[in-house]
């Protein structure tokens, strides 16, 4: 029989005052297991819990039962002070006699009944409670970082800053991300690459980051502390190791192509670096355009290096590296407008250009060296058309969501527009405008005064009429059709996650919400972190959002790395669910409900009579499982069980109430 | 409708007329509650239980061999083998093996316990006088042995020589320590064993059938009492047949599932034996003559 | 005496004054006949034996054996008041409580549930006048025409029945119904032949345990599927499980049955299972059937009632074994 | 008829004496003719004793987790229910497609009610087909009895089901018979988690039914081997397909064992399930 | 007078630890009142909630089962109360299927905040089984006696 000793607090008179302790007490004596029973004004108090530890020793207890506030107030609290005594800490229960009974009920007599159940609820439950030993998990002092834009870049400064040793991955060339493509951001309109790219100096220089660009997430495994994460270098066929960057062979490649970089405005050959300011500022040749490992003709590059750095037989490597933590960083993309909007051409016109094509456009360093010229015939236009919400805000045809950011930078392109082109016209078509941000309101309160029109409504059809191209669509506000003849259209479409996501998430086994973004742990208070363990997030992966809010985030997240690799190792909630492999069928039930992917089927060697056989088992990582006990109710034999909260005890609790 | 076959039978063996299943108005399976007035710690997983009627007294006088039915009240009941018993007191000691055996190691000096019993036969303590015994136990097998040891050592000038021949996996596992290492050795010539070496351990090393071997023991009017675990017995009974022994003169203990104990839930049988009455004791040779299903 | 079957009803009205009454009936929705409680009203189902055993009567699916309180340690005996009286009871079930008899209330111990169950019954026996295929009591040592161990035994005359009572209990009841009862001449017809028969001397007992370890049971029990219906339909299978059933500081210890045909049966705490697959719990089955009751007792526990074989969801046939034994001598 | 039965004792004889598998399973004669009871064929001599006539009554599959682990492969004469059976227990990790030899016998009907269901007489999966597929019969209304009981009252209801689970012996012969109870070892024999009496009591009875239907109900490939295995004859597969008509009307078309990937409606959801608890 | 008069339901709520037990607590914290009927078992998700649990409270005697937990998209743990809602709905409608009056299980999403939520539900559902009376619908039967501390739960 169990040795249970009930522990009553009067909580001064929040639960005195309602629930009789002179009645609950002596009822707590009669129910079977209790050995002992007694009350006090504030048990959570230091001569309150001296009072329990000392009838611990003097009656021989061997579990608690205390009735007093909510478990989520002091169950820490009692734990803790368990830890001194002969009992394990799990060997208590807590009923929540204050919250959930005195200061919600008024009748005296009935509310000192319910506390009396309650607490009979928990006594059962606590005479089939077990010891339990939290596990403590090495963590490994490093973090990987995947996504080397803007957010990653941060998040990686900020972990290599307090002393931890980084790697920072990118699946480009080079690190840099969205904001090295634009050109000035708002509202100060400050030129981007002069703010991002002295980071990305720091983060190609920093001590503690090692920088894998033109890398891959292959597989992750592993758990919080301890992820082993499999990453693909692609290959280069430039030796990094010695080459200086000159920029040599670039400059007589034969080939051309559309430059990723300049989103298809200009062409760049097939040995390249992304942009000039590049990190690390050395190139890698395409093989889908390099003649030499297309058709194995060419190999002027391999002439020209004066290092001899070029290897047209590199391969592709994957190395295996140890992580303590992750922060995903892997931003955004657009989405692919021409193939949801036919009516704005569909990708037909070549004057309707993307925010992000303007962006370069815009910029100095761009295809045009920052003169605002129409693609098709490199006219500058007069007339701008600028389409707010294009595939945001649209759950017909795109994304339900706000991309949150276009409102401001549609703005900041009609600003620039107007003042580089003096004399031009702009159109802004909107659904709404919002600007919540320090300085935004004002920007676009200016970018009106420096004559941008808005016009509320959406652009329902676009079409090229004697080189024009004519916008159509309502002003909501005026109810009537508005058509606006325009030399250029931008569009400022929607951010999507970037492709690979779904690939990526699931082998983390984190979770994306509906829109495919990453979902963060709880969207209020746990906002950077995923629900798994050691997994954070920083950026656009989570959603759409501005610069400022990304690096706040990069930043955030940086510090709960930071904080978690401080620790050498870390203690993990011993009320995970357990198998009773004797049970266990491997049916597989558990595998597909655990939200974490905590449970693998594991082939164990058994016996059957006199037969050797291996058959398959739910087998639970105690490292990623974070005890929600769905697995358990979708185990139909019960071999799955949560252990704190183990079937047995939730049917003791049923019984009790039920007396 | 008193069946006339019953009552012979009955007579046949020890039956429980002082028990206090036959005390409570003739319900058999009524256990008596009393209350566990010791606990010892034995090993890690084995605990000895001494048990005493509410008001004091012996809950039933078993002979050597024989069982009782232990319940933990609002858990369940099992059969376990009485280890010893005193004036006042009988004694079982339990190996924590599943739910109820849980429950019942969870009890307290002072908590109740349900008991019904004496069942089953018990060793031939007549039939061997004048003989030489040789006791031969394994981890927790010792413990129905020890019943029927005390006997013998309390009455010492009815039987021959007596060797205790006992061996566990490790020191840890070894069964009333004091009995082996105290009480025993200046009464009785004991031979303790354990499987592997261990640094605070200078007796013998190795598995209990080859020290039974080493030790030679002439089978000249010698009866062994052999209880433990399925594969020691298997080899045990293999060395003794090796140094000579007849089956009939090796005696075991036989364990089963019970529920009733008094030979009506039919969970004991081997062929059409029950273990709870025309056991727990066999030799070895009235054990050939049954089924192998043990 | 006979009692015409026109006054079948009153006469059970007359013994429903003093006790229950139990008798065959057909469920609520035409379900499984069995013996039920009588209302007064509802005919008793007599067309063929039913598919429940009257076995119930004497030792229920689930009864309770006594109380206890955790706390103050009291201890309460939960012993049965029962007074039935059962008609329409066929010779081959009159038979299985003759062997039930044997199990509970012989071999040293009585069991007390089972005895104020068995003191408080009345069995009024109905010889068949017609078998049903499976039926193969008279290999098994009963005649479908006659229950000597039942209380009072009666026979289909047609328009009436025989009554004869061979007890005093029996005698009790034909007191009872002295006003309905009259004088007839008429003798029972002769009883019917079974569905079929095996052969099952007094050998068979020795002779099956000498293959105990024959590769038969193998196949035997390949197509068993490992449930206890051939167990609970049996009217002769009486093994039961003890259990607990706690309410806070309260509760009772009950019995129910239980099959020697499930996993659980045997297996011990630490995990052992003596009887590890349904190949040993066949065999053991059979065995105890055919076999061990005989060795222990001296009566066969198979009394021919065919309910098995007519229920087994994988059409198995204990009989089976028996037609293997023949030629097959104890010595192997 | 015969000429079916022929090709299948010659089919397992020669799986047989090729070693192709270790043994076959198939269906047998008894004492009674309109009786047929599983027979485990393990010699080429012995395929003899196959037959194949309306009696042929039990499905054959659930035999196969008696031997999970074989050392050859299990021939198997495989109709639709047999089949879809297998690719239940295949998504349930029970067995493995590799170990078993499926001898597709598509499926003329037999004299039992539970064909009455039957939507898929021919084998949806095997190694080879003995004869040409057999043209569906057109199933009973799939969902009427349950629709029968559903225009009850609650009260009613309640009767009826007590009135079944009165009957209950708790013999467990649905369990043993159903392909798809596949737990090493049954909630309801283990006595130390507590979820379920022991006791034969209505409640108790009750409890195990609607569990049971719970457990299997999601995965129920409706062969109706429980209700006949059922001694008491208990109309047992009103509960599990309950199951079923609610898993249609929330998700669609739904039937299980069709293939051996499908998930079951419980080990799974979508984001747009309705929702009737805000 | 009728049988229900008088009656106090008995009622337990299997409430997530992370939305409803929370909500729970926050009408606590601001002296909401609601009837006493409702008693809570704290489970770390509502996903963790078996069936089986809800049979055994109408078997031991409870009333009314509630099941809450967060929001479907606010599960702590994800994608638990997704899981729940199938689980549940089924449940909900084999309860009914079976006799158990409709008013007898509730499951609701009721969040941290919704302590007004929570309240209201409670007084709601104890309204609507006070009404019902007690339920007797896959009760165990009690065995004469039981209560008077000579034995326990019935046959």
């Amino acid at each position: 029989m169990s040795r249970i000793g009930v522990f009553v607090c009067h909580c001064g008179t929040n639960i005195a005052s309602v629930v009789d302790p002179d009645r609950l007490t002596p009822a707590a004596r009669e129910m079977p297991g209790v050995v002992y029973a007694a009350d006090y004004r504030y048990m959570c108090s230091e001569p309150g819990q001296q009072m329990i530890k000392d009838s611990i020793s003097e009656h021989g207890i061997d579990r608690i039962v205390i009735a007093s506030c909510s478990p989520r107030m002091h169950e820490t609290t009692f734990r803790k002070m368990l830890k001194g005594t002969s009992i394990n800490p799990y060997m208590l229960e807590i009923a929540n006699i204050r919250e959930q009974c005195s200061w919600v009920h008024a009748d005296k007599g009935r509310a000192t009944e319910k506390a009396i159940g309650l607490v009979r609820m928990a006594v059962s439950k606590v005479s089939k409670n077990e010891p339990l030993y939290a596990q403590s998990i090495p963590i490994t002092k490093r973090a990987l970082v995947i996504g080397g834009g803007i957010a990653g870049i941060q998040a990686a400064l900020d972990i290599a800053d307090a002393g931890h040793e980084v790697v920072l991955l990118e699946r480009e060339p080079s690190i840099g991300g969205k904001m090295a493509m634009l050109d000035k951001t708002f509202p100060t309109l400050d030129c981007s690459a002069c703010i991002s790219t002295p980071k990305m100096v720091d983060v190609g220089a920093h001590p503690n980051i090692r920088l894998m660009t033109y890398c891959e997430v292959e597989s992750v495994s592993g758990y919080i502390g301890s992820f082993e994460v499999a990453i693909r270098q692609k290959a280069r066929y430039v030796n990094h190791d010695i080459c200086t960057g000159c920029g040599l062979c670039e400059t007589k490649c034969p080939v051309k192509v559309d430059s990723e970089f300049n989103l298809g405005l200009s062409k760049r050959p097939a040995i390249y670096k992304l942009f000039p300011q590049a990190v690390p500022s050395k190139p890698v040749i395409d093989s889908e355009s390099c003649r030499m490992l297309k058709d194995g003709k060419c190999g002027i590059c391999a002439k020209l290096c004066p290092l001899g750095c070029i290897d047209y037989k590199d391969e592709a490597r994957t190395v295996t590296e140890s992580f303590g933590a992750i922060i995903m960083a892997t931003g955004y993309q657009l989405v692919d407008w021409a193939a949801m909007y036919g009516e704005y051409g569909g990708g037909r016109y070549r004057d309707i250009i993307s925010g992000l094509q303007f962006e370069r456009t815009v910029n100095a360093a761009g295809p045009t060296e920052g003169h605002i010229l129409r693609p098709s015939d490199g006219r500058e236009p007069e007339t701008v058309v600028i389409v707010k919400c294009v595939g945001s805000r649209d759950p017909k045809k795109g994304k339900s969501y706000c991309s949150r950011a276009c409102c401001m930078y549609a703005a900041k392109h009609a600003h620039q527009i107007l003042e580089k082109l003096p004399g031009s016209r702009v159109f802004i078509f909107y659904i709404d405008v919002r600007t919540p941000g320090k300085g935004y309101e004002e920007f676009y309160d200016q970018t009106r005064m420096d004559g941008a029109v808005y016009v509320r409504g959406r652009i329902s059809k676009i079409y090229e009429e004697d080189g024009g191209l004519v916008c159509q669509g309502e002003d909501s506000l005026l109810g009537s059709q508005v058509r606006v003849r325009a030399d250029m259209v931008i569009l400022e479409t929607a951010m999507e996650p970037s492709q690979g996501i779904e690939g990526l998430t699931s082998m983390l086994g984190a979770a994306r919400d509906a829109n495919n973004w990453i979902q963060e742990a709880h969207p209020k208070l746990r906002p950077v972190e995923t629900q798994v363990g050691g997994v954070f997030l920083a950026g656009t992966c989570q959603g759409p959002k501005d610069i400022p809010d990304t690096v706040s985030q990069a930043s955030a997240a940086a510090a709960k790395v930071i904080g978690l690799l401080n620790k050498s190792e870390m203690e993990t909630s011993p009320m995970i669910s357990a198998v009773e492999r004797d049970k266990c069928s491997g049916c597989g039930a558990c595998v597909g409900i655990c939200p974490y992917k905590a449970i693998t089927l594991q082939e164990i060697d058994d016996r059957l009579g006199a037969k050797r056989i291996k058959r398959e088992v739910a087998s639970v990582n105690s490292g990623l499982c974070q005890g929600c006990g769905a697995c358990t109710a979708a185990c139909r034999t019960g071999a799955l069980d949560l252990l704190g909260f183990r079937n047995g005890q939730i049917l003791e609790e049923v019984d009790a109430l039920c007396l | 409708m008193a069946r006339p076959g019953g009552a012979a039978a009955a007579a046949k063996r020890p039956v429980a007329e002082a028990g206090p299943g036959a005390a409570r108005e003739g319900n058999p399976l009524l256990p008596a509650m009393c209350r566990v007035i010791k606990i010892t710690d034995e090993t890690p997983d084995v605990k000895t239980f001494r048990i005493q009627t509410a008001d004091g007294a012996k809950p039933f006088d078993p002979m050597p061999g024989q069982l009782a039915m232990l319940s933990a009240m609002g858990v369940g009941e099992a059969m376990f083998s009485v280890t010893a018993k005193g004036e006042d007191w009988i004694e079982s000691s339990i190996k924590r093996v599943g739910l109820l055996t849980e429950a019942l190691h969870g009890l307290s000096e002072g908590d109740m316990i349900g008991v019904r019993g004496p069942y089953g036969n018990h060793f031939p303590v007549d039939a061997i006088k004048g003989r030489d015994l040789l006791f031969v136990g394994g981890g927790i097998g010792l413990a129905p042995v020890r019943s029927l040891i005390r006997y013998a050592l309390e009455r010492r000038e009815d039987y021959g020589s007596l060797d205790v021949l006992y061996g566990s996996r490790s020191y840890d596992d070894l069964v009333f320590k004091s009995d082996i290492f105290e009480n025993w050795p200046a009464v009785c010539n004991t031979h303790i064993t354990i499987d592997n070496a261990e640094e605070r351990w200078d007796g013998h090393v190795g598995f209990v059938p080859s020290y039974l071997e080493e030790k030679a023991f002439s089978p000249e009017n010698r009866v062994v009492v052999l209880c433990g675990p399925p594969i020691m017995i298997k080899f045990c009974l293999e060395s003794l047949m090796r140094m000579g022994f007849s089956k009939e003169n090796v005696i075991t203990t036989l364990e089963m599932r019970m529920k009733c104990g008094v030979g009506k839930c039919g969970r004991c049988n081997i062929g059409s034996k029950y273990v709870c009455l025309d056991g727990p004791v066999f030799t070895m040779s009235e054990l050939d003559g049954l089924p192998d299903e043990k | 005496m006979e009692l015409k079957k026109d006054r079948l009803l009153e006469a059970l009205a007359l013994l429903r004054e003093g006790s229950d009454v139990a008798l065959p009936l057909p469920a609520d929705d035409g379900g499984e006949p069995a013996f039920r409680l009588w209302d007064g009203v509802q005919e008793p189902f007599l067309g063929s034996n039913t598919s429940l055993p009257p076995k119930e009567l004497l030792f229920p699916r689930s009864e309770g054996m006594y109380g206890y309180n955790l706390k103050t340690g009291e201890l309460s005996d939960i012993l049965p008041e029962a007074r039935t009286a059962v008609f329409g009871i066929r010779p081959c079930d009159v038979k299985s409580i003759e062997n039930l008899d044997h199990a509970f209330l012989e071999k040293g111990y009585v069991d007390s549930y089972y005895r104020a169950r068995r003191d408080g019954l009345t069995t009024i026996a109905l010889g068949c006048s017609e078998a049903a295929r499976t039926c193969f009591c008279d290999s098994m040592g009963v005649a479908p025409g006659d229950a000597p161990g039942a209380d009072l035994m009666m026979n289909d005359l047609g328009d009436a029945y025989s009554v004869k009572a061979n007890t005093e209990k029996g005698e009790a009841v034909a007191k009872l119904w002295e006003g309905l009862l009259s004088k007839g001449g008429a003798k029972a017809p002769a009883a019917p032949a079974c569905g079929f028969s095996v052969k099952a001397d007094d050998s068979l007992p020795d002779r099956l345990t000498a293959r105990f370890d024959d590769p038969m049971w193998d196949s035997l029990s390949k197509a068993c599927i490992g449930c206890g219906c051939c167990s609970f339909i049996c009217p002769t299978c009486y093994c039961f499980d003890i259990g607990r059933e706690n309410r806070g500081a309260c509760g009772t210890a009950f019995r129910c049955w239980d099959s020697c045909m499930f996993s659980d049966y045997s297996r011990m705490a630490g995990g052992h299972n003596p009887r590890p697959s349904k190949k040993e719990r066949l065999r053991n089955r059979y065995l105890h059937k055919l076999a061990y009751f005989s060795q222990r007792y001296g009566a066969t526990l198979c009394v021919g009632c065919g309910r098995c074989i007519d229920k087994c969801p994988a059409n198995l046939d204990i009989t089976r074994v028996m037609d293997m034994m023949e030629g097959v001598d104890a010595n192997g | 008829m015969s000429d079916r039965q022929e090709k299948m004792r010659q089919s397992a004889e020669k799986l047989l004496r090729d070693g192709e598998v270790g043994y076959v399973i198939g269906w047998g004669a008894t004492r009674f003719c309109d009786r047929t009871t599983p027979v485990f064929i393990d010699s080429p001599e012995g395929a003899a004793s196959l037959v194949w006539n309306e009696h042929a009554v039990n499905s054959l599959a659930k035999y196969l987790l008696d031997d999970k682990y074989p050392d050859k492969k299990i021939g198997l004469f495989a109709r639709g229910c047999e089949s879809r059976a297998v690719n239940r227990m295949i998504k349930d990790n029970q067995v493995k497609r590799e170990s078993l030899y499926l001898i597709g016998v598509p499926c003329d009907g037999k004299s039992s009610d539970r064909c009455r269901l039957c939507r898929e007489r021919n084998p949806l999966v095997y190694d080879v087909l003995l004869w040409e597929p057999e043209a569906n019969a057109a199933p009973a209304d799939r969902f009427e009895r349950v629709r029968g009981v559903e225009a009850m009252s609650p009260d009613e209801r309640y009767r009826y089901w007590g009135g079944v689970y009165d009957r209950c012996i708790r013999c467990y012969a649905c369990r043993n018979a159903c392909p798809v109870c596949s737990c090493r070892e049954c909630y309801v024999d283990m006595g130390r988690t507590g979820f379920q009496g022991k006791q034969h009591s209505r409640s108790d009875n009750q409890i195990f039914g609607v569990t049971r239907a719970f457990h299997v109900g999601d995965r129920c490939i409706e062969c109706g081997e429980c209700e006949r295995a059922c001694p008491m004859g208990l109309p047992i597969m009103g509960q599990t397909q309950k199951m079923l008509k609610e898993i249609n009307e929330l998700s669609g078309e739904y039937e299980c064992g069709l293939d051996a990937d499908s998930d079951s409606f419980l080990g799974r959801f979508d984001l747009d399930d309705k929702d009737e608890f805000m | 007078m009728s049988l229900t008069e008088g009656f106090e339901p008995k009622i337990i709520a299997f409430c997530c630890n992370w939305c409803t037990y929370t909500g729970a607590d926050l009408a606590g914290l601001n002296r909401m009142k609601y009837p006493e009927n409702v008693h809570v078992a704290r489970v770390p998700c509502s996903g963790r909630v078996n069936p089986q649990f809800i049979l055994r409270a109408f078997q031991k005697g409870c009333d009314g089962v509630m099941v809450c937990g967060c929001h479907p998209g606010d599960c702590h743990y994800s994608t638990g109360n997704y899981f729940t809602r199938r689980r549940f709905m089924l449940m909900k409608r084999m309860l009914e299927y079976n006799g158990i009056d409709p008013g007898r299980f509730h499951a609701r999403w009721i969040s941290g905040s919704e302590a007004a939520k929570f309240r209201d539900t409670v007084a709601e559902v104890s309204e609507r089984l006070r009404k019902l009376g007690p339920n007797t619908k896959y009760r165990e039967a009690l065995r004469e006696g039981a209560d008077a501390g000579k034995g326990g739960a019935g046959i």
